[in-house]
């Protein structure tokens, strides 16, 4: 379990089910998906490509409803009978694929942004506070540059200091380091784990990668292909704090070997469907 | 719409050839309330004198659309009306295909040859601000007939479109692809037939199509200035711009605005051949 | 054979100079597989412009099989990160590209060109356009039209970095396939330490920015390879440990430095070079 | 010097503050550091400890974490490869405030503090250099200078600027368009004056032409030195500026709109797309019946053509925004009226400050018409009553002249959209312009 055992955090997930398209093409994209998520807890969500992953990510988000079954968070009810579309919230906030750091902005602004928006803080206050959890996350002197102007792995980190800027109770993760290559994804993913053990926030985090999803997650949800439904979880049992050593332990290979089964025939029947990434 | 508007409409061709595809009713029924509306306000207002005793507002001095129509039912038998048809189709014809045939060239020596590109771009940019119809009395002056005149401000209008796009299209090449070629042995010219010309198409075609909008705005001006104009001559005359003039000159204002609608259809026909043209010599791209 | 003789390179003039290589030396055997793996915009992708002739190194000098590069050529071919098919032709017009530019024999390279078509599962797609074809048919169709020019030195710069995770394990051990058939020198560069294991007959490390070589390790391991048997292989999770502490290193210091990574610097400085 | 002294050399030399060292310093640290290897977890010094040396990361990262006691307000922080910690201690000799942890498997440079001032004091003026820079560096970690904008930014961008032209003037270009301009200049005046080709004769010369222009007193009493002249000018310039604004203040506003909601736009595009494609002066006579005064249908006509041009761009600006920023907004709290004014304006700002260069152009286009067909005064007006009463050179000048003001008028929004898209064209500088 986490370090600092913090008390908020607990993402309660049952039957949930959402549908896709009208009429004819209406396809069915999460399928009476049940998940509980731990306070504290890193829980990765692997799945093939398009298997609907994203669309039940979306959901806890609020930027679509669901047609059934509900979502709690910390037992208040996001979404369920009555009210099948969440509220968008600074509680639960998303780090998207591609980012979406505002390119207009410097990197200073766009952490400030949350609590200025939120009326929480005053600019100045905002801007004091955003510099501290910058140079918090060894991210000093890149204050006043635009996004567009630093280094992709930069521009994640920066974004995800945006989210955790409005103390979020659950951080989204949407494959966010896809577009990186193997190396910096390692140092991102170290970066990631850093801020966890300051902060200890719940992580929800999406990945098609099975290294990523054991290195970073206690626990590994493995999703059948469309239709999304949880099919096997694995805990991974490697002792926090881990870092890139663990990748060659033998506890971490048995793990990878076991994940690659769980996802290996989904991946096949969703190739075969005609999934294939972007 | 001088040829600065490249860019506008670079962007625009994306919208107009991806078919708008209304799902629902919603839309459709909008768009068709707001024509009523429109039409329902411009009957109103011109025939505001009538029925409310006080002509409103500028729109009271505008012909009703009822007037318009009867005005071109009388006109679509009228033989002059639609030799300013044809007279227009021709001018803006020869002007265009001149542009094409000297700005397509032009613009790919731009892109292959770099000493010509430091001498004649500057010399480009140099007269570009100038407007085309700013040339009108100079052009009158320099070609013998009237007919030429009109045909060369027309070339100018449409010239700097396609240059500036052919050149546009030039920067969008992927170097990586020449050097592919170069390393399999592609010679320059094979290189430049096989290459540069056919990645460079999608913006001739993108030109060509700008360019022709501008010809038609071209056209009405440089046919009312040169053909009816404050006192010139008004020897040869003719086409939809010069017809404009001469409604107003001799009063019969619902012409003005059949002239104004026969434009705008002439315009969107050429507009429409045009991407018909450039979407056939271009198979690839619609694979996209 | 590819030798690099203290090559170095850097971009921009005077206090703009950015050094992209420094002293880079190292040699790739012949009909072997060579993998350079380092951090990303290390300048990995300038140094195999440097080798396929389409940039000259600032010092030093790249042999091939003995003589110096000047220029591309048919011997050293190149694949991109990003398809180079040639978007207006067809896959078929793509592959015979090289034979008919060099005006070769037509019935020759017609039936080199069905011979790789069917090699590559291609033959339906012949007609279609590059945009009408899936991430993997595209890299497909692309070795394809390299190897129809039997180049002595095949070149792949991080070949499947955007394919999906199936479509990039097939690729791969299609290409491990493809190269233990035919003796070729290959010189590959990718920064996933998976696929450099699985290729590499010689793994060279690369530091972070400006690029030199950290270490040269001799792979060793049986052939045929295929990933999953690497997974529980202990010899290959030894040599993973090996590469992937020195590369962690360099990802790093490269990181430490923080801002623009040189890759891009660069990009943007070649741009605008060409633009004057 | 060896491999691992070069590495040594490397770690040091990119430590803040130890950036700019002089070489011979830099090797005497190389020679004098201690290379010390920690296990992850192992303790480098504890808070409270009494020691002043200096410690460079050469890999892995330690972690600061403040003492409750003594420095219950400092931030954790996370020492890195190439960067130092612990030199705090030797400028105020107090004991460590911080505990130094490894968070995973490190190799240090150690220095001791006594080694660091004998090397320094051995070269006065870089020793001195080097203690001022190290009391900055306090100041900043006590927090006067929290942080401060990024005045070296500008130098660096005017820096980038000149070398740019350093290369621009060696290569051919300059003098190639120079060779351009005279061969255009040359063939008017040999065609015109010196051969006198058939249909160029009667045109007016190059040195013609510019005489009158300088002229003190023009022969048809037109040139720089002539108040009429500016006055065509101001006039012209004038309407310019209303059309133009008027369009900016009405287009911008319903391009936006037009783009933001669903509503608005399936009410409005569709009229807005029946009267776009009308040519501008096609409403020549229209407007002049409708419009009182010659004044107000040429300023009628200059707005149209630059309100569709600037309305339509506004709108593609909103399209082109990725949709995900509008949802990351809507993820940090904002509510739809602050979405709209951090999100949809500033990311329509490229596509509206296209289509303002285009609306200027435009509205030159339609000017120039509609004062030659109606108005009393203006560019437009002045060629065509210079070409009716035969005054060629005047109409030439005047050409020239419109020439000029229009590229000026396009270049000032040019210069104003990029001052404010600083973002933007950094970004599209760097990316090469991708």
């Amino acid at each position: 379990m986490s370090i600092l055992a913090p008390s908020r955090g607990a993402l309660r997930i049952d039957n949930a089910v959402k549908y896709y398209g009208e009429g004819s093409a209406r396809t069915l994209a999460v399928d009476h998906c049940t998940l509980d998520i731990r306070p504290g807890e890193i829980c990765m969500i692997v799945g093939p490509s398009g298997c609907g992953k994203t669309t039940l990510l979306n959901a806890v988000a609020g930027f679509h409803g669901l047609d059934d079954g509900s979502i709690h968070l910390d037992n208040k009810m996001l979404c369920g009978p009555g009210q099948p579309q969440a509220a968008v919230g600074p509680d639960r906030i998303v780090v998207f694929q591609n980012g979406a750091l505002f390119p207009w902005m410097t990197n200073l602004d766009n952490i400030a942004f949350g609590p200025v928006a939120q009326k929480r803080l005053r600019r100045a206050e905002a801007r004091d506070k955003a510099a501290q959890l910058m140079r918090d996350a060894g991210l000093a002197g890149h204050e006043f540059a635009y996004p567009g102007e630093i280094s992709s792995g930069l521009r994640r980190r920066v974004e995800i200091v945006r989210a955790l800027m409005n103390d979020p109770t659950v951080l989204l993760l949407d494959e966010p380091y896809r577009a990186l290559d193997a190396l910096t994804k390692s140092v991102m993913h170290e970066a990631l784990l850093e801020t966890y053990y300051r902060t200890g926030i719940t992580i929800f985090f999406i990945t098609h990668d099975l290294e990523e999803a054991i290195f970073l997650g206690h626990r590994v949800v493995i999703m059948t292909a469309r239709p999304c439904k949880p099919k096997k979880i694995i805990e991974v049992d490697i002792p926090h704090p881990r870092d890139y050593t663990i990748l060659t332990s033998k506890r971490f290979r048995e793990l990878l070997a076991e994940a690659d089964a769980g996802v290996h025939d989904e991946a096949l029947k969703s190739f075969a469907l005609g999934e294939r990434e972007g | 719409m001088p040829s600065e508007s490249i860019v506008v409409t670079k962007i625009h061709p994306a919208t107009s050839v991806r078919r708008q595809r209304l799902t629902f009713a919603r839309p459709r029924l909008r768009a068709l309330i707001s024509f009523v509306a429109l039409l329902a306000l411009w009957q109103a207002g011109s025939t505001s004198a009538a029925w409310s005793g006080h002509g409103w507002p500028i729109i009271s001095l505008v012909p009703a659309p009822s007037v318009v129509l009867t005005a071109w039912a009388a006109l679509l038998t009228n033989p002059g009306y639609w030799q300013s048809w044809g007279l227009s189709f021709t001018r803006v014809a020869l002007g265009f295909f001149a542009a094409v045939l000297v700005g397509v060239p032009f613009g790919l020596l731009l892109i292959i040859n770099r000493t010509w590109r430091s001498i004649a771009f500057p010399v480009f940019e140099l007269l570009r601000p100038i407007p085309p119809l700013a040339w009108v009395p100079a052009s009158i002056i320099f070609w013998p007939t009237q007919e030429l005149s009109i045909d060369f401000v027309i070339f100018l209008g449409a010239f700097y479109t396609i240059v500036l796009n052919t050149l546009g299209g030039g920067d969008e090449i992927d170097q990586r692809l020449i050097q592919a070629a170069r390393s399999m042995g592609g010679s320059r010219w094979n290189i430049f037939r096989r290459l540069i010309l056919p990645s460079v198409l999608p913006s001739i075609g993108t030109g060509m199509q700008v360019g022709i909008g501008i010809t038609w705005e071209v056209v009405v001006a440089a046919e009312m200035i040169s053909g009816g104009g404050s006192g010139g001559d008004s020897a040869s005359g003719g086409g939809l711009g010069f017809f404009l003039w001469s409604s107003y000159i001799g009063g019969s204002y619902p012409d003005i605005i059949v002239g104004m609608i026969s434009i705008v259809i002439a315009g969107y026909l050429s507009s429409a051949a045009m991407r018909f043209l450039v979407a056939r010599a271009t198979p690839w791209a619609r694979g996209h | 054979m590819i030798e690099a003789k203290s090559v170095s390179k850097s971009y921009g003039a005077g206090r703009f100079a950015k050094p992209v290589i420094a002293e880079c030396s190292f040699v790739a055997p012949r009909h072997k597989c060579t993998v350079i793996v380092g951090p990303s915009g290390a300048g990995k992708s300038t140094m195999i412009r440097l080798i396929a002739g389409f940039e000259k190194p600032s010092r030093g000098e790249i042999l091939t099989d003995g003589k110096a590069v000047t220029g591309p050529g048919r011997d050293r071919l190149v694949m991109f990160q990003e398809s180079a098919l040639f978007p207006w032709m067809t896959t078929e017009q793509n592959i015979v590209y090289g034979p008919l530019a060099r005006h070769e024999r037509k019935a020759d390279t017609v039936s080199r060109a069905k011979f790789l078509l069917e090699k590559t599962g291609l033959m339906a797609a012949k007609r279609r356009y590059p945009a009408q074809l899936s991430g993997g048919m595209q890299r497909r169709a692309e070795l394809a039209r390299s190897l129809i020019n039997d180049p002595e030195i095949m070149i792949l710069d991080e070949p499947f970095r955007g394919l999906d995770a199936m479509t990039k394990k097939l690729m791969l051990e299609y290409y491990v396939k493809l190269s233990e058939e035919t003796p070729r020198t290959n010189l590959f560069v990718t920064t996933d330490i998976d696929e450099a294991i699985l290729l590499a007959d010689r793994l060279i490390v690369m530091s972070a920015a400006p690029m030199r070589v950290r270490a040269v390790i001799d792979v060793d391991l049986p052939r045929p390879r295929e990933l999953h048997t690497l997974l529980r292989d202990d010899a290959a999770n030894a040599l993973k440990l090996e590469a992937l502490s020195l590369l962690h290193e360099e990802a790093m210091k490269a990181f430490a430095g923080g801002s623009r990574a040189a890759g891009d610097f660069i990009e943007a400085y070649r741009k605008r070079l060409a633009a004057v | 010097m060896s491999e691992i002294m070069l590495l040594r050399r490397d770690v040091i030399a990119h430590a803040l503050p130890f950036e700019t060292l002089s070489e011979t310093l830099l090797a005497q640290f190389a020679a004098g550091a201690e290379e010390i290897r920690l296990p992850a977890g192992g303790v480098v010094y504890d808070a409270g400890s009494i020691s002043d040396d200096i410690y460079f990361v050469q890999s892995g990262a330690i972690r600061l974490e403040p003492d409750v006691q003594t420095a219950a307000g400092l931030p954790v922080q996370i020492v890195r490869p190439r960067e130092a910690f612990g030199w705090t201690a030797l400028a105020s000799h107090a004991a460590r405030r911080n505990r130094a942890v490894a968070v995973t498997p490190a190799t240090l440079l150690r220095l001791s503090g006594q080694n660091f001032v004998t090397m320094l004091g051995s070269d006065q003026r870089e020793g001195q250099a080097m203690r001022e820079r190290i009391a900055g560096a306090l100041a900043d970690i006590r927090g006067q200078a929290v942080y401060q904008p990024a005045p070296a930014r500008r130098a660096e961008g005017l820096g980038l600027a000149m070398a740019r032209a350093a290369l621009w003037l060696r290569s051919p270009a300059p003098y190639l368009m120079l060779l351009g301009y005279a061969l255009l200049l040359g063939f008017w005046y040999v065609a015109v004056q010196v051969l006198k080709l058939p249909r160029f004769n009667e045109m007016p010369g190059l040195t013609d032409v510019f005489q009158e222009w300088f002229s003190r007193n023009p022969v048809y009493g037109v040139s720089l030195f002539t108040p009429v002249y500016y006055q065509h000018i101001l006039v012209s310039l004038r309407r310019i500026f209303i059309a133009f604004t008027l369009a900016t203040v009405l287009g911008v506003p319903t391009g936006l709109f037009m783009g933001w909601s669903k509503t608005f736009r399936e009410y409005v595009f569709p009229v807005f797309e029946l009267l776009r494609p009308i040519p501008p002066l096609a409403w020549v006579p229209l407007a002049i019946i409708m419009l009182p005064g010659s004044e107000l249908p040429i300023i009628y006509l200059t707005f149209l053509a630059s309100f569709f041009a600037t309305a339509l761009n506004a709108m593609l600006g909103v399209k082109s925004i990725d949709p995900v920023y509008v949802q990351a907004a809507n993820c940090l709290g904002a509510s739809q009226a602050r979405v709209f004014l951090s999100v949809i304006v500033p990311g329509a700002l490229p596509y509206i400050f296209t289509g303002l260069q285009i609306s200027v152009g435009v509205a030159w286009f339609s000017l120039v018409a509609a004062e030659m067909v109606s108005g009393q005064f203006g560019l437009g007006y002045l060629i065509n009553t210079s070409y009716t009463t035969v005054q060629y050179t005047t109409m030439v000048i005047a050409m020239i002249t419109l020439g000029i003001v229009g590229y000026a008028s396009s270049a000032l929004v040019r210069l104003v959209g990029n001052w404010l898209l600083g973002w933007h064209k950094r970004q599209f500088a760097l990316e090469g312009g991708a």
